[in-house]
């Protein structure tokens, strides 16, 4: 990849250090960090959660808050010049006109009260020094170099008139307008949608050959470190571990930290030709469903939302976001419904937790939850219970967690205050966290930790049914094998079914016995897992798993060309 | 100094001018005005309380007192142009008492023939005034009344031109005609009114003023900045009492601020009706334990106590009369002789404009110093007037920002509607619901002496009257307020006409310094 | 948005029948018997009972409540009782100062808060947020008469700077509208400052500074408009407070607004004029609440009409 | 004891609490510190042409224009400023969040009939409806604090709505009610203690609002009656007398600045203090 006539570095990071100002002194955040960028290589930044990937980015970009953390240490070379020492109306220039940066969360990075050409031009005006006219135009013409349809009228929206994958395309053009030496993008796709993500990463691609600009780009995907790199920094709690070619981090990884990190990777078709999730308790038997009776019968599922209309004007026409969907799911079983985003995953299960108005039939433990008082319902939904996608929005955030576990118990008048204790301090256990954090708040755990406590909440109640609502999406990667190995051990202590909502092909794979892939609120493939991922009959779901990057970069280099999507023009 | 002619004068109030239709105007703000753009019958010499002729030449009064006939001056013209006519008057007095007018004054002219048929809604004329001719008008009266030649002077009784009345389509207080000294020449609502001079008024030696401008909507407190940085000339409120003494001892405003008695008395009225004050002696200790010295110096010394109901100025004002001295001992002595040796609690009404809920509280606390507990209820005007007008409801009321000058300067002013049975009624002014039998007989008597000559004799049955009310002592009589105008330094003229006895400001008699 | 319209009307029509009802029926029950202020002292109680015929107020309750709306459908007030004159024409004549008064005191207030606001937010806990925020609670804490008349005596009347009072030019409306600005500002201040920080760490804050954006584009371009929406939901709310100001601020400065006629109507209980200001007020905080739910989508577009 | 600890702990809430406390002994031990009685008109407290005296060995902060110590007023006048202040305005508060809270749950005919409710009071001259109500009813204390209250929950029911409306929305409502929470517990467990910063703003700042409307209410003559002393009324008595008597202002004035402030920094402290998502949070 690297030309054997290189030139100096684009970008060189030397012996950076971060420190963040706590009351107890300075807390290291960086120590000692430095790789150097070459001329048109895309370098990946890549490791768990919090090991400082974002502060990196930001050091260069020279945007760390500066209440609270800073520089003690450490020189930032761009070509020549020293950023760290740089006056700030230089950085000014720098920032944007050198140095670009795409930020992670695409739908809260672009100003919501600004339309779309206002925050191009900005740039290109600022650093470019072209008139307001001309710099609409040369947005325009960016506009298309990301391809999007009707790029004059885009000028005149605003960001919430576009979709996810839009604003990621907005923020690239935006981010390449003025033609950087070095782009950075922190987790430019970890937001949107499998086939969006796919999309995007081409055009990154694409678009940096083009330009040639470097690129830093920041993911804890490792498909997509496989997809993209040409060389990956390896970070773990604010120290480099391992810089190498992508083929030897994939290959012969070094450092111990990168091979457990890979280990974890699910990867699709790991468990084809296999029936079931793997089974990882060994000392008791399976529950075996000898009931032959499902846990969850759903038939002509029908949701809609009715949208406000005013007193004069006639009402919009309800929207269907679940369209005649049927299933059912037996005891200690899981049944993964998979499918983009929008396609009415969420409301279906929201449906059978009664939190949304429905037609159809429900029948939670053969009996209808249609028409229930409300206390006949409360008994209902003991049987059943959800967890939400985002475990922090979904826990109370002033109550201590010993508060929230009891809670389900207080409602449903379960035990005394002793005994409700006990078993809140039980179930802590069993999702393995200390008794001790009872006293504890949400924001005070980490995000697996609190996804470990809504597990523990659902379970406390005794259910049969766990209707899991994209229950990791929101976890690292290792985090996220740890929950899903405990949601296994505990299907087959406590034979549990699951309903396991995912749009990650990998996840469901692992974890379902059987699968129904939906799309625009209706199914288009339904069957056992096996079925499904090794023999798949829609086109619609095997665009879903073509676009799932592979953790390797052979196969995932061979599979560019190839990717093309059928179904639908470019989003 | 003689006063000179020409220059425009500008007066503040703080109210709007609410209407100067003549016969409705009845606050002390427009009274002034009204009286400046209409011409009455009869009128007072500037300054004084003394009667002359004005829109009539001359007139006669019949022997036994029942009828009065007025010669109108030939060249008394309205600013219209029109010249005025006896028929004029009969429709201005008709309008007067005509229900749907709905004038407040309509019970001055009581004593006209047919004036209780035409309240009550059953005639539409007046057959009491006669137009004889043009110029000769003849008004018969169903019984002798002293006071009617008064009556003839007060703005209820200007002449009104009907033919303009009738344009104005019952909007003629926005739109006012008159053959006063002065005419409307401008109103601006919520900011300005302008008078100018009327070039046809039958006495061309007045008024002294080209123009006057009346600036509405104006704080005293700022009226007054304004007057001393000389943009006002006169402040029509008076000086706020936060700022009194400030002006009062500065030599720099010795000539501005004056000061002067006027037809005003503040009085507490006791309720006769309630319990305990319809006990003679209980009231009698109350007047005795007010310390009114200690209340006038609250409000800055400008006032003077009082001890009977008439002003010092009004003719039958007794200026022997001792009243009730203040005695705490005596009040106490007399509670005790009542029964109520330990005092009681009752409630004293007072409006709360600064500074009568002051007041209000230095009566609260010499009251409580004989054991009266009095409950302070200061409230809105209207409120208060509401209070004391219903039979039962105030016990005590002080009058204090409500009992304005009197209409016109006789004793009987002060009887009628807030000490005489008339008024006792509900929506009332005698609010210490006193009614008297006999000395409302001694009164219709003393009115009856209409004959001039009986003037001196009649003020004296005035004022036996009143100090013998004082007997029942149905109020505490406080004090005579006097009034305090600022002028600016341009302003000339004596200061009698600044405070005059009759209209509040004489607008005819003020003149500019060149 | 003709249908929202049309609904919002239909709204503010309700609005206004309910508060004319209950205003009615409040006034109605006032112990002040209009008739006898009129009368005055010296009216006998015959003239007393011919001046409450000719008002009607010896009719029933809900006559007179009836005959008073067939008069609003056509426009009418009534006429007042002390003024004898239109309270349609006394309403129309003040209206313009008043407007004019409140439009200057809103853009006072906004102006002196959201600047105060966002330099206290951008100089998060200095010195200056300190002071701002102490000055702002001083001024919700004073009194608008102190410091109405305050102003007057330092500006108008010692340094001359501004005429003393009344109405007319530019230079009149500058210390009452100040007076006003000065006291809403507080208020306002402090919201923009608490949102104010919050959208100082807002993600799209962070990328306008990694486009180079100079930082006072950045608080004024990006920030500051992304802050003004609660604004503009209070000033909706905050209409209301400003009637009550509005009567002691006129009164200091001369001003021939609504505020003056309604505080004199209330003393005389001219029960139509009171009846016409409150009528009158409220439709004027209503139009001010349709009007920032009007703008609301400018400011912020993802914000749509319902 | 933890949340008073805290609030100790900090030099600014300290501070709050200090003068709060201070304020508080002077209002409710006033019989046994003031100096004067408050309603006493004392001979001496008045020049002879009747003028208020200013501060002096005798009379700490002056006297008024009935010659009282004004010292003694400003001390009895906390009692009746921190009742109207904190029970007045308390009682707005409440109501204002209850109806809000209502509203913005219930949502459907309910929620529209309240949030109608409010609107139409919204559009309601709050001055007018203040006057008219305490000229019919007989004015006391307790009226005048019934009469605030009527008068001041509008906005906060229409703030409390909003925020309600957004709390509804949120997933943990939506988790509570998955598991069979009944209204009641969601709105008091789950929706009332995010409205405690709503609450604790709103009944800070409203102190001094209400301490003052206390004043104009006093003014227009249906508020506490004289001669019950209120900060408010202190002022608004003698507010002309700004030049010639500044003391007459001042002083009530600064004692319901402090006063206000104090409640502020303390709200703002134990609004921190209270809320656990700040623990361990700077
Ligand atoms: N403003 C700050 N003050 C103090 N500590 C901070 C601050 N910002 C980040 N940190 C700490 O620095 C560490 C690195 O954070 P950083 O955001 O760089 O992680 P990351 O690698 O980008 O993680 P993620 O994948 O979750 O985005 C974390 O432990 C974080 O808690
Ligand atoms: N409360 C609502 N009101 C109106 N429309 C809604 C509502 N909730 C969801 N929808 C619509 O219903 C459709 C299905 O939404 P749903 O949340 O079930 O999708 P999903 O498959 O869970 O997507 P994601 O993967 O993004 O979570 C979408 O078009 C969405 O816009
Ligand atoms: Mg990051
Ligand atoms: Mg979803």
């Amino acid at each position: 990849m690297i030309p054997a006539d290189a030139p100096g570095p684009v970008l060189a990071v030397d012996d950076l250090w971060v420190e963040a100002r706590t009351p107890t002194g300075p807390r290291p955040i960086l120590e000692a960090v430095s790789f150097t960028l070459a001329p048109r290589e895309t370098l990946c930044l890549a490791g768990e959660s919090g090991s400082g990937k974002s502060v990196t980015s930001l050091a260069i970009m020279r945007l760390l808050p500066k209440a609270s953390l800073r520089v003690p240490r450490g020189t930032i070379k761009l070509a020549e010049r020293e950023l760290l020492s740089l006056p700030e109306t230089e950085m000014r220039k720098v920032r944007g006109g050198d140095i670009a940066m795409i930020f992670q969360e695409p739908m809260t990075s672009l100003n919501p009260v600004m339309t779309i050409g206002a925050q191009m031009s900005e740039a290109i005006r600022i650093h470019q020094g072209v008139g307001e006219h001309e710099a609409l135009g040369r947005a325009k013409d960016m506009l298309d170099a990301v391809h999007m349809t009707d790029p004059a009228r885009r000028l005149r929206q605003y960001p919430h008139e576009l979709s996810g994958g839009m604003r990621q395309r907005v923020m690239i053009g935006m981010a390449l307008s003025c033609r950087p030496k070095v782009l950075i993008a922190d987790e430019p796709t970890t937001a949107l949608d499998v086939r969006v993500q796919a999309q995007i990463l081409d055009l990154m691609r694409e678009l940096s050959a083009d330009f040639g600009t470097s690129t830093i780009l920041i993911t804890h995907d490792m498909g997509v470190v496989a997809e993209m790199a040409d060389r990956v920094v390896m970070m773990k709690t604010g120290r480099i571990v391992e810089t190498s070619s992508v083929e030897d981090i994939f290959l012969r990884p070094q450092a111990s930290y990168t091979r457990e990190l890979l280990a974890a990777v699910p990867r699709l078709g790991e468990r084809s030709g296999t029936d079931g999730p793997p089974r990882l308790s060994r000392e008791c038997e399976p529950v075996e469903a000898k009931t032959a009776l499902p846990v969850l019968v759903v038939r002509d599922l029908n949701v809609s939302f009715h949208q406000s209309g005013s007193l004069f004007a006639p009402k919009p026409a309800p929207v269907a976001a679940v369209k005649d969907v049927s299933f059912s799911i037996m005891p200690g079983q899981t049944l993964g419904l998979v499918g983009e985003s929008g396609s009415g995953k969420s409301t279906t299960g929201k449906a059978i937790a009664n939190l949304v108005p429905w037609t159809g039939d429900i029948l939670l433990g053969g009996r209808s939850i249609r028409n229930l008082s409300p206390r006949e319902l409360k008994a209902v939904r003991r049987k059943a219970q959800m967890i939400f996608q985002d475990p922090y929005a979904s826990l109370d955030p002033r109550m201590s967690i010993g508060s929230l576990l009891a809670e389900p118990l207080t409602i449903h008048g379960i035990g005394t205050r002793a005994e409700r204790e006990e078993r809140a301090a039980e179930v802590l256990k069993r999702v393995r966290l200390s008794p001790d954090h009872r006293t504890r708040y949400p924001h005070e755990f980490s995000g697996g930790q609190r996804q470990r406590i809504c597990i523990g909440r659902a379970l406390i109640l005794e259910p049969d049914l766990i209707i899991a609502d994209e229950s990791v999406a929101a976890l690292d990667v290792s985090v996220r094998a740890q929950v899903l190995d405990l949601m296994l051990e505990l299907q087959e202590t406590l034979g549990l079914a699951y309903l396991f909502i995912s749009h990650d092909m990998a996840i469901v794979e692992r974890m379902s016995h059987a699968v129904l892939v939906m799309r625009h609120g209706q199914i288009v493939e339904a069957g056992s897992r096996r079925e499904v991922f090794e023999n798949p009959r829609d086109t619609y779901t095997r665009e879903l798993m073509n676009a799932v990057p592979v953790p390797d970069p052979a196969r995932a280099r061979s599979k560019r060309g190839s990717r093309y999507l059928a179904s639908e023009k470019a989003v | 100094q003689q006063p000179q002619r020409g220059g425009t004068m500008t007066v503040t109030f703080k109210d709007d001018v609410a209407t100067l239709d003549p016969a409705i105007g009845y606050d002390w703000q427009n009274w002034s005005m009204i009286k400046s753009l209409f011409s009455r019958l009869m009128d007072y010499k500037p300054g004084t309380a003394e009667l002359i002729p004005s829109l009539a030449e001359s007139f006669e009064v019949a022997p036994d007192g029942l009828s009065y006939t007025f010669k109108l001056r030939p060249s008394a013209k309205f600013t219209n142009g029109r010249t005025i006519t006896a028929a004029d008057v009969k429709y201005s007095f008709e309008r007067v008492v005509d229900p749907k007018t709905q004038s407040p004054g309509a019970g001055f002219f009581g004593a006209i023939k047919g004036h209780a048929e035409m309240q009550a809604g059953s005639a539409n004329n007046l057959p009491g005034v006669t137009a004889v001719d043009d110029r000769t008008v003849r008004i018969e009266l169903t019984r002798p009344d002293a006071t009617f030649l008064h009556v003839m002077a007060i703005n209820f009784a200007s002449i009104v031109p009907k033919e303009e009345v009738e344009k104005a389509a019952g909007d003629f207080g926005k739109k006012p005609v008159g053959s006063g000294p002065f005419k409307l020449a401008e109103w601006t609502l919520g900011q300005r009114v302008v008078f100018e001079r009327n070039p046809d008024y039958f006495d061309k030696a007045v008024p002294n003023l080209d123009k006057v401008v009346i600036e509405v909507g104006q704080e005293p407190l700022v009226a007054l900045l304004r007057l001393q940085r000389g943009e006002v000339d006169v402040a029509g409120d008076g000086i706020p009492p936060a700022k009194y003494l400030e002006l009062r001892n500065d030599p720099a405003y010795k000539d501005q601020v004056i000061q002067g008695d006027q037809l005003n008395t503040g009085y507490v009225t006791l309720n006769t009706r309630v319990k305990p004050l319809d006990n003679v002696k209980v009231r009698q200790a109350l007047n005795m334990a007010i310390n009114k010295d200690r209340v006038v110096r609250i409000i800055n010394n400008r006032a003077v106590p009082a001890n009977q109901p008439l002003p010092p100025l009004m003719p039958g004002y007794d200026k022997e009369f001792k009243g009730y001295a203040y005695d705490v001992a005596k009040a106490k002595a007399l509670l005790a002789e009542a029964g109520l040796k330990d005092g009681f609690a009752t409630v004293l009404y007072a409006s709360n404009t600064d500074p009568n809920p002051r007041i209000a509280q230095a009566i609260q606390q010499d009251l409580a110093a004989v054991g009266v507990k009095a409950e302070i209820k200061a409230l809105a005007q209207a409120n208060v007037i509401a209070a004391g007008g219903t039979e039962g409801e105030a016990p005590m009321v002080w009058s204090g920002g409500m009992a304005w000058i009197a209409d016109f300067p006789d004793p009987s002013n002060f009887y009628g509607p807030i000490l005489g049975c008339s008024g006792a009624t509900q929506g009332g002014w005698n609010w210490a619901w006193y009614c008297n039998k006999e000395v409302d007989e001694r009164a219709t008597a003393a009115d009856s002496m209409s004959d001039p000559a009986k003037a001196g004799e009649r003020a004296k049955a005035w004022g036996s009257i009143f100090t013998d009310i004082m007997k029942d002592a149905p109020w505490i009589p406080v004090f005579n307020e006097q009034r305090v105008v600022v002028r600016s330094k341009r302003m000339g003229g004596d200061p009698s006409i600044y405070i005059d006895p009759t209209r509040v400001l004489n607008y005819d008699a003020l003149w500019i310094k060149q | 948005m003709a249908a929202y319209l049309a609904q919002r009307v239909l709204q503010t029509i309700l609005i206004l029948l309910g508060i004319a009802a209950i205003t009615f029926l409040l006034l109605y029950m006032v112990p002040a018997d209009p008739a006898v202020q009129i009368a005055g002292r010296s009216a006998t109680a015959q003239t007393v009972a011919n001046i409450r015929r000719e008002l009607g107020l010896d009719q029933p309750l809900l006559t007179q409540f009836l005959r008073y709306l067939g008069g609003l459908l056509h426009g009418d007030l009534g006429r007042s009782y002390a003024q004898k004159t239109d309270v349609m024409t006394l309403i129309a004549s003040r209206l313009p100062a008043t407007m004019t008064l409140m439009i200057a005191g809103i853009a006072a207030e906004l102006a002196i808060g959201v600047t105060l606001g966002v330099i206290a937010a951008v100089r998060r806990n200095s010195f200056l947020d300190r002071a701002v925020m102490i000055a702002s609670f001083t001024t919700i804490s004073a009194p608008q008469f102190l410091v109405a008349l305050l102003l007057l005596y330092v500006f108008a009347a010692t340094l001359g700077w501004f005429p003393m009072s009344g109405f007319g030019s530019p230079a009149h409306v500058v210390l009452p509208a100040l007076t006003l600005g000065i006291l809403g500002a507080g208020w306002y201040a402090r919201i923009v400052r608490s949102t104010m920080i919050d959208v100082l760490n807002q993600d799209y804050v962070r990328t306008a500074k990694a486009k180079g954006v100079a930082p006072a584009r950045v608080v004024l371009r990006h920030a500051l408009p992304n802050a003004l929406l609660p604004v503009i939901a209070m000033i909706g709310i905050d209409i209301g407070q400003f009637m009550a100001g509005l009567v002691v601020v006129e009164a200091v400065f001369g001003w021939p607004g609504i505020g003056q006629l309604a505080w004199q109507a209330i003393q005389q209980v001219d029960i139509p004029i009171i009846m016409g200001v409150t009528l009158v007020s409220a439709l004027a905080i209503v139009l001010g609440n349709l009007l920032a739910d009007l703008i609301a989508p400018f400011i912020d577009p993802r914000i749509r009409l319902r | 004891m933890r949340v008073l600890r805290e609030l100790l702990r900090r030099p600014v809430s300290l501070f709050g609490t200090v003068v709060i406390a201070i304020v508080l002994t002077l209002a409710l031990c006033a019989p046994w510190l003031a100096p004067y009685a408050p309603d006493d008109q004392l001979f001496e407290g008045l020049s002879l042409e009747g003028a208020p005296l200013p501060p002096s060995a005798q009379f700490w902060l002056g006297t008024d224009t009935l010659g009282r110590d004004l010292l003694s007023r400003v001390m009895y006048g906390a009692r009746t400023s921190l009742l109207i202040g904190l029970v007045a305005n308390g009682m707005a508060v409440t109501f204002g969040l209850l109806v809000g809270m209502t509203a913005g749950y219930a949502r459907g005919w309910l929620g529209a009939v309240l949030m109608s409710f409010t609107d139409l009071m919204m559009a309601f001259p709050a001055l007018l409806l203040a006057i008219v109500l305490a000229a019919l009813l007989r004015p006391s204390l307790w009226i005048v604090a019934l009469v605030i209250a009527l008068v001041n929950w509008v906005q906060v029911a229409r703030i409390a709505f909003t925020e309600t409306s957004a709390l509804v929305e949120r997933d943990f409502i939506l988790a509570e009610r998955s598991l069979g929470a009944g209204h009641a517990r969601v709105v008091g467990l789950h929706i009332a203690p995010h409205l405690i910063s709503t609450a604790i703003v709103w009944g800070t700042l409203g102190i001094a609002t209400t301490v003052l409307l206390e004043a104009t209410l006093s003014f227009l003559g249906i508020g506490v009656q004289p001669p019950q002393p209120s900060w408010g009324n202190i002022i608004f008595e003698s507010q002309s007398y700004f030049t010639s008597a500044p003391w007459l202002v001042f002083f009530p004035g600064i004692a319901i600045l402090l006063t206000a402030l104090s409640f502020n920094l303390v709200g703002d402290a134990l609004r921190d203090i209270l809320d656990p998502t700040q623990r361990g949070r700077d």
